[in-house]
């Protein structure tokens, strides 16, 4: 147990003295995640919105399969972009593995079902009459998307926060696509908090594994912190 | 302008339209006015391709405005549509008020000055930067009518949109109807359960009923001259009685009701049946014995004594239940009370006569 | 030879920690059936990164600790978390790396091949890379003393001394997968490069001297500290491991998938492996 | 590339096989998951109406605490667990470690915030009428909640999918107090189809593990279905 | 029984409610009217203990019904609300009326009965299996109605129950209501914007206006006796006329109002300022120069005549304008067109003063 204190006072150590490797790790982290939710946003709200507002066949079924994609393991969304991009993959002439475009390209599969689903759930809980109102007013397909957003923005963001939750917690893709590579060049490491928490575990590091768990959360805060801003405004 | 050709809807078994056909004439303010249920806000959300008719057609200008997909938008954007139960947008009221006018790309100043105008035309002034969402009832109703009216549609569609204000209000609101139509010619399609709002904005009016407009006319039309009995009970005509023709000759009808026999201007000969509408305020009460010549004039004792804003609502058995509306002033110098024996007048004008079966039209009946 | 009833009443439960690599080849599998049922026990394995796995067995939550490190299985031992060490097995590390050799190390000793790398890697616009498992597992502490062994201060000049130096941090198989990507040079233990080599452009390129031995061994949990750790079946998995029939087995295994064996016993190479002959010859009491 | 087909055509053939090894696994993960996402129901729902219904000091912080934690690592949470039912832990008398029953613990923990979280953004969605309509027709803090529950179901079962998607799908904490023990009898194995995907991983056998992801989305599927069921009821 | 002691509410910077004090008598079914915005809601929601007050108290059975959280559950069961826009479960409609009953524990067949039962009450018979979400407007306004009287409270609460209702569907809960008090005797509290249902329906009234009852009283009282101008125009006074007493001795005061002399019944003394009330209906309205002895007598000219239900309401200009209201036939009969020349008579009896400034109580204003 007193791992857990000693992790504590690690991590305040580590962020006190910003501590260069773990600011780089986590500086990683912060710009993988938000890269990678910034664009499943863009992907995901449209199609959540397209899938909600749309009649077709099948509808249902597909809401079915999205929400069956919440249990996609992140090793498996790791092994598909691996296949994908290793030198022998049909992308492999982009050299993308081990690199935090690879990373971030798996986070963004990873967490596009989720944010979705969770897209249409929220439009869904929008009052038809809202609906109805923004039509009845003559709204084209982007006006109506983007007022129908600013509706169910607390629900559309808490979508965010959840995506970038998984995106920042994961770590099996990050590892296969990433690989945890520690170079001396910044833009070279594929290092992630994830990544070196799974590592600083494996070595039997527990109270550093808290720590780096901590920070981890501590920006997981400033992150969410600025997503209740924009949903209460 | 609208024409509405055998337009039917269905909800999965229900049937709640079932052929509507009428015409909306342009720069016309038209009610639909009929029982709760009757499927008027589902007409005026099929005329704002809201929703989509099971069968017939809706035109605007002669154009099928469910034809063509493509369409939608800028047919849409003629209209304006204030909803039964309005919704708002959870920001300010100015954004609420605004936001059709973004849509179609107003200028900055010219939406602030626009917004402003339409708040003061609802008797929201100053209400602007309220949160739209913490406001009472009828002040939401109020923002959606300012925000339908503000883009200067020309078909503005109505869902009984004073339905949740005081008279005042509705005053106000009404004025402003009347205006908005004269001045910029809008067309005006509204539905109401308050009839007198109907007859009062309305140059038509349609009596939607069993999934048909069971009769459309002027105001003056559907309230004196109701086309069945069920359009007389629903504008309020309290006197309804059935009856047949004992004796019918040179336009004058005497009709057998219930033993009481009633003389009546109309064409429908002997033994006939027959439906007589008599409008409370077209009966005279007055002390028991006093024959006019002409009237029919029915002896009977009063049963019960209403108020009713005003005025006193009086019903008389007179074999058949009869009521008429007096004033508390005329009550008092009567001495009405429960009980009392008086004699009912009435002229033969005054009663309406609707022959055979019920002018219903084709409905599900 | 057993210490016990072969054939208890119940259902005994053992529970080893052992280090990655020497899971997944597999063998501990092909050993644990045989061994359930001898001795009627029933065996969990946990594998883990070699520090995740000692951690195991310094909080008692194991029996018997399988690991390929001497130094740290020193220190376990010395710390009187472990007791009788037996080794059972050893084969070599191998490094390997692309078939066009850039630094060209091939059949070099593994400290003079360790020097070339690094000195074409630090050159200007070189493309020779070396990834590092860089987890503090056995591979990385074997990899580690043979910088030492090539007189290099491992945190100081190789550690961080520029991107031709790249630490995975993963496991073996994940670290063999990067080099191969990145066409580089890695230390690997046999077993894992075995298995991986079908997908692998990776030769090998040095696999003698002296340094490259890795040596397998299984401890008991030290009873004075645990004292409910069970103890009877612990012994009879390790006296289990170093008996002749299981020797055996060790050294033929592999051989009809790889060509080749894995592991060599340990049995009668006490010598060549520079282990005192009561550690691979002695059951426990 | 080939290995996804490979994979796709292992994943028939365990299936149609009934492939003893690998339904066992299956059942387990499905067991352990299930257990999980119910248990976290129990608590989940409870706590999130109490925050969702209270006003308290601190409530938006609370919110935003619960989002924060949306981001915890599994590692992280499988350490914490870790060392409280380690031998030398506070709850080492237990002998949990290395067992299911510790794996379910784990998952409940990992699922427990964003299962809260997401049962406060249904309740929040909910039209406060209706709220005021059951308090005005009497209702017990009990009926209460389970009416204002059978009004949300929608979004409560859209919260319970993520759950058992991210319970399914997780494999730090299954691997850290679970294991991956692979033992004779059924009770003593904690192999679930996450750690068994990532022992196929880092043994090279890609499309063994694509196999079982497919396994484990077909379960996933099925989870689903009955969820989407309860949903439209 | 229910006791509004200088009842609060603040939301924000906005007072609402600014010291409400009246009280509901046990078996009294009591209207709040007034205007959109003025606090009805806000009101019959802190009764219904959904709010809390900023100050003062609501007192049942003399108990503060804030001021013990543990009784919260045993009040809120005394009472049935129905909201303004009401909410339907997401279930059949059979389901949403009997959640309440449900709530305390009745039994299957008893809750079938009695459900069965409210639904025909409130004209819905047949519609227990559709799903309420597909209600229309005034559909699920009486699925609110039955919702809340099904569980028979000794208090009713209201929130414009018939906004949504045609006059056909109103008549029948309103009848439905008076049966309830009558019957169950239970105490009714309503809010309406529609004036004549709180004289229909109400024992007594009282007018919020400004954040205070600014009248209580009977019906009768309010609708004559307004205590003040605003008062007046809310109850639908059309003729409100503001003038200083020029004469004023044994209860008789002559008031010039903008050069008209009006005389009136009022004990107020000369040099008053005062406000004049006339309802439409006591002004007669007869050829020019046609004087009646003993009553007011004003010469003008037509300037609007505006159909109203079966009436029309005249309006002449005297210097003040005035209006009246006829019926079509007497407007034919007199020949009264805009223009006319005509007289408009009125008893002094017939006009309410209003003495001094206005009986506002201690409003915002
Ligand atoms: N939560 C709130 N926050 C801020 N202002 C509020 C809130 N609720 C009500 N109000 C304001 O209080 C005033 C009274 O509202 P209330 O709903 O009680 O009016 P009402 O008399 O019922 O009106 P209506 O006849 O339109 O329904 C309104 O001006 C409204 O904007
Ligand atoms: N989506 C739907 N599914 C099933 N039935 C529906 C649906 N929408 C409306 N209805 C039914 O159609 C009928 C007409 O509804 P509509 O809302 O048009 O009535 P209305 O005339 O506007 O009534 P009100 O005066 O009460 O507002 C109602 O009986 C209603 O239950
Ligand atoms: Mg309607
Ligand atoms: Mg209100």
């Amino acid at each position: 147990m007193y791992e857990i204190i000693e992790g504590f006072l690690e991590a305040i150590r580590l962020i006190v003295t910003l501590d260069p490797d773990v600011m780089a790790i986590a500086a990683r982290s912060i710009i993988i995640s938000l890269t990678a939710t910034i664009i499943a946003t863009l992907f995901a709200v449209p199609l959540g919105a397209a899938i909600n507002f749309g009649t077709f066949p099948g509808k249902k079924s597909l809401i079915n399969l999205i929400q069956t994609l919440y249990s996609l393991p992140t090793v498996v969304v790791g092994l598909l972009i691996f296949l994908l991009i290793s030198r022998v993959g049909p992308f492999g002439f982009l050299r993308l593995l081990f690199t935090p475009t690879a990373m971030v390209i798996a986070q963004t599969v990873l967490v596009l079902p989720i944010m979705t689903g969770l897209t249409i759930s929220a439009l869904s809980g929008v009052d038809p009459v809202i609906r109805d109102t923004l039509y009845s007013l003559g709204a084209t397909r982007l006006q109506f998307l983007i007022n129908i957003m600013k509706e169910a923005r607390f629900a559309i963001l808490a979508a965010v926060a959840v995506g970038f939750g998984r995106a920042i917690s994961e770590v099996g893709a990050a590892i296969l696509v990433g690989g945890n590579i520690m170079a001396s060049s910044f833009a070279s490491s594929t290092r992630v908090l994830t990544t070196a928490i799974s590592l600083e575990t494996s070595m039997g590091n527990i109270s550093q594994s808290i720590a780096l768990g901590i920070v981890l959360l501590v920006i997981a805060l400033g992150v969410n912190l600025a997503i209740a801003r924009v949903q209460h405004r | 302008m609208i024409e509405l050709d055998s337009v039917s809807k269905n909800f999965g078994d229900t049937t709640v339209l079932a052929g509507v056909t009428g015409q909306v004439n342009r720069g016309e303010i038209f009610a639909v006015i009929g029982p709760s249920g009757a499927g008027k806000s589902t007409l005026l959300r099929l005329i704002d391709l809201l929703d989509t008719p099971t069968e017939g057609a809706i035109r605007i200008n002669g154009l099928d405005i469910h034809a063509d997909k493509g369409r939608r938008l800028s047919i849409r954007r003629m209209m304006g549509m204030v909803f039964q139960k309005p919704a708002v947008f959870n920001t300010t009221v100015t954004e609420n008020v605004a936001v059709g006018l973004r849509f179609r790309g107003a200028g900055r100043s010219e939406i602030r000055k626009m917004v402003e105008d339409a708040l003061d035309m609802v008797g929201l002034a100053g209400y602007g930067d309220r949160k739209a969402r913490t406001l009472s009832g009828g002040e939401m109703q109020r923002v959606a009518l300012a925000r339908a009216m503000v883009i200067e549609p020309e078909v503005l569609l109505m869902d009984e949109p004073t339905a949740n204000l005081d008279p005042v209000s509705v005053a106000m609101i009404e004025d402003l109807v009347v205006r908005i139509n004269r001045d910029l010619g809008t067309t005006i399609v509204f539905s109401t359960h308050d009839m007198y709002q109907g007859q009062r904005l309305a140059h038509r009016i349609g009596v939607l009923m069993d999934g048909v407009f069971s009769q459309v006319g002027t105001p003056r039309e559907v309230f004196t001259l109701p086309a069945s009995r069920e359009v007389a009970r629903f504008v309020g005509i309290e006197n309804i009685v059935e009856g047949g023709v004992v004796e019918g000759e040179d336009g004058t009808a005497v009709v057998d009701a219930g033993g009481v026999r009633v003389r009546a201007r109309s064409p429908a000969s002997t033994g006939e049946r027959v439906t007589l509408c008599i409008r409370s305020e077209d009966l005279r009460i007055a002390a028991p014995s006093m024959d006019t010549p002409g009237r029919n004039s029915l002896p009977g004792t009063v049963t019960s004594i209403v108020p009713r804003g005003p005025f006193s609502r009086v019903t008389v058995d007179c074999g058949v239940p009869l009521s008429s509306v007096l004033s508390w002033k005329a009550v008092d110098v009567l001495e009405i009370r429960e009980g009392s024996r008086v004699s009912v007048s009435f002229a033969p004008e005054s009663v309406h006569v609707v022959r055979g079966v019920n002018h219903r039209g084709s409905g599900r009946g | 030879g057993t210490t016990s009833d072969p054939t208890p009443v119940e259902t005994q439960q053992l529970r080893i920690a052992t280090t990655t690599s020497l899971y997944d080849t597999k063998l501990l599998d092909h050993l644990t059936s045989i061994f359930e049922e001898e001795y009627n026990a029933e065996v969990l394995i946990v594998s883990a990164g070699t520090g995740k796995a000692i951690e195991y067995g310094q909080n008692g939550d194991v029996d018997v600790l399988m690991v390929h490190d001497r130094a740290r299985e020193d220190a376990f031992l010395a710390d009187g978390y472990g007791t009788d060490r037996r080794v059972f097995a050893y084969n070599y590390f191998v490094l390997v790396g692309p078939e066009s050799d850039p630094a060209g190390i091939n059949g070099m000793q593994p400290e003079a091949a360790f020097t070339a790398i690094r000195e074409a890697g630090m050159a200007d616009g070189s493309d020779v890379v070396f990834v590092s498992r860089g987890d503090a597992s056995g591979t990385h502490s074997k990899e580690k003393a043979i910088w030492k062994g090539a007189g290099f201060n491992y945190s100081a000049d190789v550690q961080g001394s520029g991107d031709w130096y790249q630490e995975a941090g993963t496991g073996m198989g994940a670290t063999l997968t990067m080099s191969n990507e990145k066409q580089a040079y890695t230390l690997s233990d046999i077993g894992t490069y075995l298995a991986y080599k079908g997908d692998l452009d990776l030769v090998t390129l040095v696999d003698e001297g002296d340094i490259l031995l890795n040596i397998y061994c299984a401890m008991q949990i030290n009873p004075a500290k645990y004292p409910d750790t069970n103890t009877t079946v612990a012994k009879d998995w390790i006296n289990f491991m170093i008996s002749d029939d299981v020797q055996k087995e060790i050294a033929s295994f592999g051989v009809d998938q790889y060509g080749q064996p894995l592991f060599y016993a340990a049995q009668d190479d006490w010598e060549k492996i520079g282990v005192p002959q009561a550690e691979v010859k002695d059951p426990i009491a």
